[in-house]
């Protein structure tokens, strides 16, 4: 177990000075790995909290590279990014903001394999990413692993934050997913307003960080619902479904 | 039977309508209460295309959940971009 | 009035899809003038979400510089800026994240005078100080202004978010100050825990670019608070004091 | 006078408590409320030192402010940081 050194201590001293983090908040977040699928708007947003925040490890998986259209929302590219691979353009300002940061990254899309792989050695994983298939395999390899993860959304001008725990009681992904149809809708043909990312990724952040450092509480069964246009947020229960496929064990 | 209809995000847009109080008479779930909805026009559709959450008292249901008197139902599209 | 370049068009496709924004919703906010007073946490995430979405032109207002304990939170900055002047050390961020933006600083704390010139030439403010005294001197200045302001706050494990906007009927700050008591309580002595500014400086720049572009429903009187420990949300309302001395006018 | 009161955020902390149903029998003003229950504890003065803002069902009010039957009184501290 790695500990703060004194100049760890001094940069992280707005923290460390909240009532229930103390250093021993601190050096949780530093010791803990957290890997982060999907590198895109909320990606970007939720990876530079996490490493401003003074989180130890992030492991980074994502195949694609930074285009012209990703620059006005993803806030780690900028021009001299594009074409690179989102993983490797991500890591000059993560490392910048945290020299003591280790980062690993894999420059592939998130498959069963890698992700039971990397939810074997990390604490937990948030999920950035812009489709349900994805998700569903996240929340299979969440499952077996007994691992807990934050999943966000973000499209148009609306969006969502949920927390999936391992708890008998507590609904899993594919309790809320077969609550709708199969088709997608990505932003790439929906569009999204820039903050709501930055909203999104920052809230996924703060769930992370609650959840490393055992600080106040992650409602089970809660999802954060923000109506961008509106202003304004809602607080929506999912039960668990009694017929989940995901979750429900077969007798 | 009294019932208070809320519409968010994109489908409040897109009906135009954020809000109705409404005497409903139908067949007491969700699904029934959709169809009904959905004869309003061409962008009520939306209520049945099996891609809008329902949920009942601010708790997401399935379409076979049960409404009862002074229900606030609730629909939303899923938030699924990143 | 500037119009898009077809390489801003393609930057920015993703809100231009949205319903209601278009090519004419960018072009306000390619055209806008914004003004943010302190560069600490909320200046820095709420400027980098500005900067993206293509607002054109930003007055950055803050006298301090880069200390260490600063670098947790405010993704701006990073250790070779210890001690620059946060102002300057913003800027090279924002251009990268932003070549055409437009970025005038002012190496100073706010006073009414500065304000009054400032608002004198801006579409809006972005309040993201730190303390009462600058927020009254900020509500003083827009209510002779007649322009619109967005006010965050963030501390601790809290945050929230209100607009005040010019009208008849709307609350001004001093409705809200005359509410508690004068005892200061900075992020020096309590504590920020960094996600915090992220959501809070994203949900200002959300209403900033709502007031821009004429986009969807600025609530008149209504306060979203964070309650950071229990991650929710709740929306409060702000009457309009009969008696307050800063927005009735003295018959 | 059956009241629902709720702290937040550090007060919730500071004081250990999330929400008291209460049979409130004093004078109906946050004024006196405030006393009422600043006389629970030494935590519990954070109610009457100036710094704590009152709302009545979401809207937030002034000490003279009145509380009727069945009113959510809520408290929390101002959020001036940044």
């Amino acid at each position: 177990m790695q500990q703060l050194s004194e100049s760890q201590a001094m940069r992280y001293a707005r923290q460390v000075a909240l009532p229930g983090m103390d250093l021993d908040g601190q050096e949780k977040l530093l010791n803990a790995h957290v890997v982060i699928v999907g590198m895109g708007g909320l990606g970007c947003s939720c990876a530079q909290m996490l490493a401003a925040a003074g989180v130890g490890h992030l492991s980074l998986v994502d195949g694609d590279t930074v285009s012209r259209s990703n620059l006005s929302r993803q806030v780690l590219f900028n021009q001299a990014h594009l074409e690179q691979l989102k993983v490797c353009a991500a890591q000059t300002l993560l490392r910048a903001l945290n020299p003591d940061l280790r980062l690993d990254v894999y420059d592939q899309f998130a498959n069963e394999a890698l992700l039971a792989e990397l939810l074997g050695q990390a604490d937990l994983l948030v999920d950035c990413t812009d489709n349900r298939a994805v998700r569903e395999q996240i929340n299979r390899t969440a499952l077996a692993a007994n691992k807990p993860w934050v999943s966000g959304g973000a499209i148009r001008m609306e969006g969502q934050v949920m927390s999936f725990v391992p708890a008998a009681n507590a609904p899993c992904y594919g309790c809320y997913s077969q609550l709708f149809g199969d088709t997608e809708s990505g932003c790439a043909e929906n569009g999204v307003l820039t903050p709501l990312v930055g909203i999104i990724g920052s809230m996924q952040a703060l769930e992370v960080i609650k959840l490393i450092c055992g600080l106040g509480t992650i409602h089970i069964g809660k999802i954060q619902h923000i109506d961008g246009l509106a202003g304004q947020w809602r607080e929506l229960t999912l039960p668990k479904l009694a017929n989940c496929k995901a979750c429900q064990p077969v007798l | 039977m009294q019932i208070n209809i809320r519409f968010f995000a994109l489908l409040r847009e897109q009906l135009g309508c954020e809000h109705i109080e409404f005497d409903y008479q139908g067949e007491r779930t969700i699904a029934a209460l959709r169809h009904t909805l959905a004869a309003h026009g061409d962008a009520w559709l939306a209520l049945i295309n099996g891609n809008t959450l329902a949920a009942i008292n601010h708790t997401l249901c399935q379409d076979h959940a049960i409404i009862s008197e002074g229900d606030e139902v609730a629909f939303f599209p899923p938030v699924t971009g990143g």
